[in-house]
């Protein structure tokens, strides 16, 4: 049988026996080795797909052909989707409650896949809405009004899409990604040469504003992010490795589609603006202020949750400006950071999963001293910290040197500024998690706080590992990302990279961190006189911290800039779209006690007002 | 210049409509449908009608070229049947509706809306 | 041999009158009687489907053995067919249905007045005579009549009087049309109007379709015709709701597409479809709208199935053998999710007594068969993939598009975001709101729901077949010069 | 006031486009088309003088079919709304001696009267309808003139489906001998009364159904007036 | 005019204003013995216009029986339309 057609169909077949079954233990084996399938099929792949090679599968369905392909840059987003729904399914082997998760997750990630190795729009969309419905479900479990605000962004999205990909389908007649390149393609060139094309201007636009409205729901683009926080927090948080590690790459995905069917027709339709192509332009400019805004909302959060939830967002902001930058470099940078944000916030999220699963406590304030209780938890914990603050020799490093070098490169100075001001938040907030969660005087209720349990360590080391690979040899990747260009976009071994900007090596710096490390310890142990000091309360100038205006790490830390910010914080997206679902929920309740108010004389009057019309317009 | 049997038919239609437009009676606006229904039959009666024609009864002297169309008259013996049917129900469910709610004034009978 | 499809006519209505008869034998017959009628009713219907799609051609039935025009003809072609297959087969569920919803006396009048109504729907689908078409919605309209009052509460005879007001303004002005059409062209059958629909005086063309599809739209429930139809669903017994939903009103709207296009030739033929556009447009926005806050389930699933037919009746309107295809594509599949999602409601009101949101929490404990089967339909009707609703919106978003019409599009998104809405509501409130005990479901109608959430998700996952049988429907219904062609018309001309 | 006043411009309007419309049609010409084949062919297709009677009984049988059906539905109807657990006359006082006593000695005579409408059907104006309804006013003024008088229901129920059923089966044997629903067997199989068109044994089977239709209108006619009169009483339990 | 026109012109004449009376009479009772008028004209019209079966069907169904039904009900509901106009009808919609 067909790899992708085992690959596609495995894990909702486990999910759907998980549900079934629902037996303790065995859901959870079931699960696991569902997702453990398309893992496997994504190691035995590899080398023929980076040799260039091609997998196919088509199934006809209803007047339509479902069919897709498994090559190098599909393989290469399904390998970030197999990893982590393996280590999203070992975190829920120990944090899931019940078969319906176990179902819906997987069914997840089944259209996630799908949506990845899709080669014509009708199964992108199936599976695209496959995946948004299975992790709606995921989340109106916990919490109806967040999984309605997912769910209708989602459909205006998904129904963006539709519309999109009706007005492709009815000028090109062609479902198919290729054809529609071509198509575009040869428009384009008319477009150039000034002949009037298939599309219009107009057409175009619209084409374009209706795949960023899909693509940006889904990957959390500002401003359409707002339901990213509330979903991400409010669901089993194994699940949300997955969720936000993996769905809003989906979105990610859209982008690299946009860009690579419809690019050219775009910059010769729209134009440039200051030397940049202006649609790309636009993207760059969504990702910097999602990146900006979004961090900086996360360094005020006081909810473990909601501060990774506001993070991920954030760090999607940087894979969507990396794609905004245009050059191939911003592209291999692009699709490099989405694989390491990927793997920091799926470890990231194993590691709240553990503190929640363990302690039961979300707010910041509950936390602290924990490094003891749950030393390896910490450990994970501190590698997806570095990474994600970026820094070396970590995953999450070497993505964003090569974003960074891609960003000037480019000449887009103001947008390297973003990357550099969203790291620094980005070390804000991961610095207090590290010492409010881990550090600092234990709260007297978790004295008695376990290890995590053994299938979330797993998944944590797997991350982990691979954070630190990555870190280390980032040529891994960057090699496979050359294959999908076809040429050496950067040069360099495989623990070198030359962007031919600037150039990183990764060894080097492990071996200078480690060696530093190791005379640090060295240092500490012999040199230094150390005297213990038992941790109690903060004290400021001398006087135990009031409560009113408490600045401990744990509590309102950054409060301060909150204040300073409190303006523009009051500018919510957020609530702007509340009251404008407000408004039109008054206006139906108007609308619906007027025209049916119960009296059959006003009825009557209705049919004599249409006759009425009738009449008016018969002469 | 419109026929005199059109404009009777029409005027007797638009009185009707009138009543169920006007009067808040419920039997009113019943007696308004039903003037209605009878302008309706008269109109297509008076649209079958051949001027100096006899009646379609080919018995003695009636030849098929000198009478008058009589699928109209099929027809309006239909409707008027149909016209009483409905509103024999109608006034059934006008009773009932004064035992419910002891009043046939269609702005007190508005327990459904919304 | 094919005349005996008449028995589709003869069948109900004798069975009709013969229920007095049983009811002096037992009045415990009745009702297991009724389920046996229908059940013969959709062999014939099957039958009669099987005939049309094997042999391709129509099946054209003339009373009394004379040729059209001069005698009435039924024409069963493959529109015709399919849906009234449906309507049997919908009927026959609503009458295993009604032996446990319906327990106010005089049930043999109830037995009488069902099969009416269903002979009603299947003449009006049925029928290729313009009169014959008004007679059979009388009598579809006035059985509706009588079952929306049948409760006999206040409500039910409330609504019951709308429905009667509003739908005799509607047939007098029909008839108002029909007299019309025959002063200028002088034959009552539809395909001979088609061929002289062209050489029509271009006034009294206007007002006469104009006229027609006023009355029909009042039965098809176009917005603002439509004011009686939220009350008689609510008003009406469970099983007579789910089949206004799922075939009386698809039988008035195919009347409306039928004579639409049956006069397509005639002169300002396109300003009625833009009127048309129009106003469906406006009956999905004031339907979703409606629905939007209602505590009624019931009424709910009444605006959401008004809003329906609006996309319906915009598909029809499109003016295009793609919209037509789409409309009947949606027709059959919101007559399957509807019958699902009112014959559920029904239940759970006969089961806890009542249809206000409150009496729907915790469903999911206490009658989790019932819950997951509304859960389906409303997923389906939401427009998720892999259910059968969302098919047919693509194809009419597909066919919208390929017309230039953009904003029906767009329609069609605002309309699944407001069901997405309403719709997540009352499952989440089934699922994860309140509690209480289970309860054991009746065997019989578990079985059907099960049956028709299969339905729905079979077609959903593989809509092949139902879309090809669809767009021969739909051909059926678009292509007029067929439809002339295969009504053999004697050779009566001016 | 507000309310009359624009109800009348509106249906003024109405009105003046429906009569603009009228104008195409216009009125006392021959417009004939299928109304012509009747008249020159009822005679030998049908037997029947009275066209009227041809065109509803034959050529339009499906609509005199669903006709009788309607009344049908609005007696059970009428019957089905206004159905109590008990039910009797609650008449106060008695017709006046005339009433009384005429409608004893006109009973008949207005019975037979109906009959000889409805079977003179295809030959005279008239036919079923106005036939049964002569029926049904016969029993109405017995209602007005007795005040517990009550037609035996245990009888006219049955007869009433029995009527429709022998309808529907007249033509179901059409079906099965002439091989069309509602196919004049009698006239154009068997061929009876071809040579005495114009008397009482011709035109196949429109008396026979003319017969059945009346007697169907008259129970029917009577049975909603029956139920109209018949109220409620609540029994004393 | 010959006769027979100016006899339609009456009768038209009368059966419009017995229909207008119909409407407009505040006793039921009154308005259904309009509203039967109205219908025995139109049977004589139906006459005139050539329509003997449809004049009998019209006068005894049309008239006759609708009229009495309407009796009955209004029997057993009210005879008094009560009519007062109240102000601002458009606001109680």
């Amino acid at each position: 049988m067909n790899e992708i057609a085992i690959m596609l169909l495995a894990p909702i077949i486990a999910g759907v026996l998980a549900w079934l079954l629902d037996i303790k233990r065995v859901r959870e084996i079931v699960g696991v080795i569902g997702a453990a399938v398309p893992l496997i099929y994504i190691v035995q792949t590899y080398q023929s797909v980076f040799n260039g090679g091609t997998i196919n599968l088509d199934v006809p369905v209803g007047g339509f052909t479902l069919s897709f392909a498994l090559y190098n840059l599909t393989w290469f987003f399904a390998a970030i989707a197999a990893l982590l729904g393996f280590t999203m399914a070992l975190g829920m082997a120990s944090t899931s409650k019940d078969g319906y998760e176990w179902l819906f997750a997987l069914m997840s990630m089944t259209g996630v896949l799908g949506v990845f190795m899709a080669r014509e729009f009708v199964s992108f969309f199936l599976f695209w809405e496959l995946m948004t419905f299975a992790s709606f479900m995921m989340v109106l479990k916990y919490n109806r009004s967040a999984s309605l605000k997912y769910f209708i962004l989602s459909v205006i999205g998904a129904y963006a899409m539709l519309i999109a990909i009706g007005i492709l389908y009815a000028k090109t007649g062609s479902f198919e990604f290729s054809t529609i390149q071509q198509f575009m393609y040869q428009d384009a060139t008319k477009t150039a040469l000034g002949v009037k094309g298939a599309f219009g201007k107009s057409e175009t636009i619209l084409l374009y504003l209706l795949f960023l409205t899909a693509f940006g729901v889904k990957a959390g683009a500002f401003p359409l992010h707002v339901w990213a926080p509330d979903a991400y927090s409010e669901t089993n948080q194994s699940y949300t490795s997955f969720f936000s590690g993996v769905l809003s790459k989906a979105g990610v995905y859209g982008f690299v589609l946009l860009y690579s069917m419809m690019g050219i027709k775009l910059f010769y339709t729209l134009g440039t603006f200051g030397g940049h192509s202006l649609f790309a332009y636009t993207i760059a400019w969504i990702g910097a202020l999602t990146v900006v805004i979004a961090s900086f909302l996360a360094v005020l959060q006081e909810d473990i949750r909601k501060l990774f939830a506001y993070s991920s967002v954030g760090q999607v902001g940087y894979v969507l400006l990396g794609i905004g930058v245009g050059t191939q470099l911003g592209f291999e940078g692009a699709l490099f950071h989405a694989l390491s944000h990927a793997i920091f916030k799926g470890l990231f999220w194993l590691v709240v999963a553990a503190l929640i699963l363990q302690t039961g406590k979300t707010e910041f304030k509950d936390f602290g001293g924990l490094a003891k209780k749950m030393p390896i938890t910490f450990a994970f914990g501190l590698i997806a910290v570095l990474s994600l603050a970026g820094i070396p020799p970590l995953a999450g490093f070497a993505s964003k040197w090569i974003l960074y070098e891609a960003a000037i490169s480019a000449k887009m100075p103001l947008v390297a500024g973003a990357i550099f001001l969203g790291s620094g938040l980005a070390f804000a907030y991961v610095v207090r998690f590290l010492y409010a969660v881990w550090f600092g005087q234990m709260p007297s209720d978790l004295r008695n706080v376990k290890e995590a349990p053994l299938p979330l360590l797993l998944g944590m080391a797997l991350l982990g590992m691979l954070n630190l690979v990555f870190g280390i040899a980032p040529g891994l990747v960057t090699k496979f990302l050359n294959t999908i260009f076809g040429h050496e976009v950067i040069t360099g071994d495989i623990y070198t990279i030359n962007t031919g900007v600037g150039n990183y090596n990764a060894l080097m710096v492990a071996i200078c961190l480690v060696a530093g490390i190791v005379i640090a310890g060295v240092l500490f142990l012999y040199g230094a006189k150390t005297r213990k000091v038992e941790v109690n309360d903060t004290y400021q100038s001398g006087n135990p911290v009031t409560q009113d205006f408490n600045l401990s790490i744990r509590v309102h830390f950054y409060k301060p800039l909150e204040e300073a910010l409190s303006f523009w914080l009051r500018i919510s997206f957020d609530k702007l779209y509340t009251i404008i679902a407000k408004w039109v929920e008054d206006f139906a309740e108007v609308l619906k006690n007027a025209v049916y108010n119960g009296n059959v004389q006003s009825y009557a009057w209705y049919l004599g007002i249409i006759l009425l019309i009738l009449a008016l317009w018969g002469w | 210049m419109i026929s005199l049997y059109y404009f009777g038919a029409i005027s007797l239609i638009l009185i009707g409509m009138y009543a169920v437009l006007v009067k808040r009676n419920l039997l009113k606006m019943l007696v308004g449908l039903s003037i209605m229904e009878t302008g309706v039959n008269l109109l297509l009666i008076s649209i079958g009608y051949v001027s100096n024609r006899t009646a379609p009864i080919l018995s003695e002297g009636a030849t098929p070229q000198n009478t008058v169309d009589p699928i109209p008259q099929a027809l309006v013996l239909t409707a008027i049947v149909i016209g009483v049917a409905t509103t024999a129900l109608a006034l059934t469910v006008v009773i009932n509706l004064y035992s419910k709610y002891k009043t046939l004034d269609v702005e007190e009978i508005r327990r459904l809306r919304g | 041999m094919s005349q005996y499809a008449s028995l589709l006519i003869a069948l109900p209505l004798i069975s009709a009158f013969f229920v007095p008869i049983i009811k002096r034998i037992s009045r415990d017959a009745i009702m297991p009687y009724l389920s046996l009628i229908t059940l013969i009713q959709t062999g014939v219907a099957a039958w009669a489907f099987k005939e049309v799609y094997t042999t391709g051609k129509p099946i054209i039935i003339m009373a009394g053995g004379f040729k059209p025009p001069v005698g009435i003809n039924l024409y069963i072609g493959h529109f015709a067919a399919l849906f009234i297959l449906i309507v049997a087969l919908a009927s026959f569920i609503m009458a295993v249905f009604s032996r446990k919803a319906i327990s106010i006396e005089p049930k043999d009048k109830y037995a009488m007045l069902f099969l009416l109504l269903m002979l009603g729907a299947t003449g009006m689908i049925a029928t290729g005579d313009i009169f014959n078409l008004f007679v059979f919605m009388e009598i579809t309209s006035i059985s509706a009549y009588a079952l929306t009052g049948y409760n006999k509460t206040g409500e039910a005879s409330e609504a019951s009087m709308k429905y009667i007001i509003l739908g005799g303004i509607g047939s007098s002005f029909f008839l108002i049309g029909v007299a019309l059409l025959y002063g200028s062209l002088g034959t009552l059958n539809l395909a001979q109007i088609a061929q002289l629909a062209g050489n029509m005086n271009a006034t009294v063309a206007q007002a006469a379709l104009a006229l027609i599809i006023f009355g029909l739209a009042v039965e098809a429930e176009i917005f603002p015709l439509n004011a009686w139809a939220p009350d008689a669903y609510q008003g009406a017994p469970h099983p007579i709701t789910a089949m206004f939903s799922a075939f009386v009103v698809k039988a008035a709207l195919y009347a409306m597409a039928r004579i639409l296009y049956i006069t397509s030739s005639a002169s300002s033929w396109s300003n009625v479809l833009r009127l048309l556009i129009v106003l469906g447009t406006l009956t999905v926005i004031v339907g979703e709208m409606s629905a939007l806050r209602q505590k009624n389930v019931k009424r709910m699933l009444a605006y959401s199935s008004i809003a329906q037919v609006g996309l319906i009746a915009v598909g029809f309107a499109l003016g295009t053998q793609a919209g037509v295809n789409a409309s009947v594509f949606h027709m059959f599949n919101h007559a399957i999710v509807k019958a699902l999602l009112f014959l559920a409601a029904g239940y759970v009101a006969v089961e806890l007594g009542g249809t206000e949101l409150e009496k729907f929490e915790g469903l999911g404990r206490k009658m989790p068969l019932t819950a997951f089967s509304i859960t389906v339909g409303a997923v389906s009707i939401i427009g998720i993939p892999l259910f059968n609703v969302f098919w047919s919106k693509l194809r009419l978003i597909l066919a919208a598009l390929s017309a230039n019409y953009a904003w029906i599009a767009a329609l069609v998104l605002g309309a699944s975001v407001v069901e997405a809405v309403y719709y997540i509501r009352l499952i989440h409130l089934m699922w994860f709101k309140g509690e209480g005990e289970k309860m054991e479901e009746n065997f019989v109608l578990g079985g059907i729901m099960v049956l028709l959430v299969a339905a729905i998700i079979i077609i959903g996952v593989y809509p092949g077949p139902v879309w090809n049988i669809v767009q021969k429907a739909g051909s059926d219904l678009f292509n007029v010069a067929n439809y002339v062609k295969n009504v053999p018309l004697l050779g009566v001309s001016p | 006031m507000v309310k009359r006043i624009l109800a009348i411009i509106m249906l003024l309007i109405v009105g003046f486009w429906m009569a603009n419309a009228l104008s195409g049609v216009p009125f006392g010409e021959d417009k004939m088309l299928v109304g012509k084949y009747y008249l020159e062919n009822v005679k030998e297709q049908t037997g029947a003088v009275n066209a009227v009677t041809a065109v509803v009984v034959n050529y339009r049988g499906f609509d005199t079919l669903g006709e009788v059906t309607v009344l049908f539905i609005a007696s059970t109807g009428v019957g089905a709304l206004l159905w109590r657990k008990k039910k009797e006359r609650t008449a106060k006082s008695e017709g006046s001696v005339v009433l009384r006593t005429g409608s004893r000695i006109l009973l008949p005579f207005i019975m037979l009267f109906g009959a000889y409408i409805f079977i003179h059907g295809h030959l005279t104006p008239g036919g079923g309808f106005p036939g049964g309804a002569t029926i049904a006013t016969a029993f109405l003024m017995l209602y007005l003139a007795f005040k517990d008088y009550e037609i035996e229901h245990k009888v006219f129920e049955p007869i009433e489906g029995l009527a429709g059923v022998g309808y529907v089966t007249v033509g179901l044997i059409g079906l099965a001998i002439g091989s069309y629903f509602l196919f004049d067997w009698i006239w154009q199989t068997w061929g009876w009364g071809h040579e005495n068109i114009g008397r009482l044994l011709s035109a196949g089977f429109i008396p026979i159904i003319y017969t059945l239709i009346g007697i169907k209108v008259g129970t029917e006619l009577t049975g909603i007036v029956d139920n109209m009169v018949r109220e409620e009483v609540k029994g004393n339990d | 005019m010959n006769c027979i026109v100016c006899i339609e012109y009456i009768i038209v004449a009368v059966m419009v204003l017995s229909a207008i009376f119909a409407v407009e009479w505040g006793d039921l009772l009154a308005a259904v013995v309009g509203m039967t008028a109205v219908s025995l004209f139109a049977s004589v019209l139906f006459f005139f216009l050539q329509a003997p079966d449809v004049a009998m069907t019209e006068a005894a169904i049309g008239a006759a029986m609708s009229a009495a039904v309407f009796i009955f009900a209004i029997k057993r509901t009210q005879r008094y339309e009560s009519e007062e106009e109240g102000a601002g009808w458009w606001l109680r919609w």
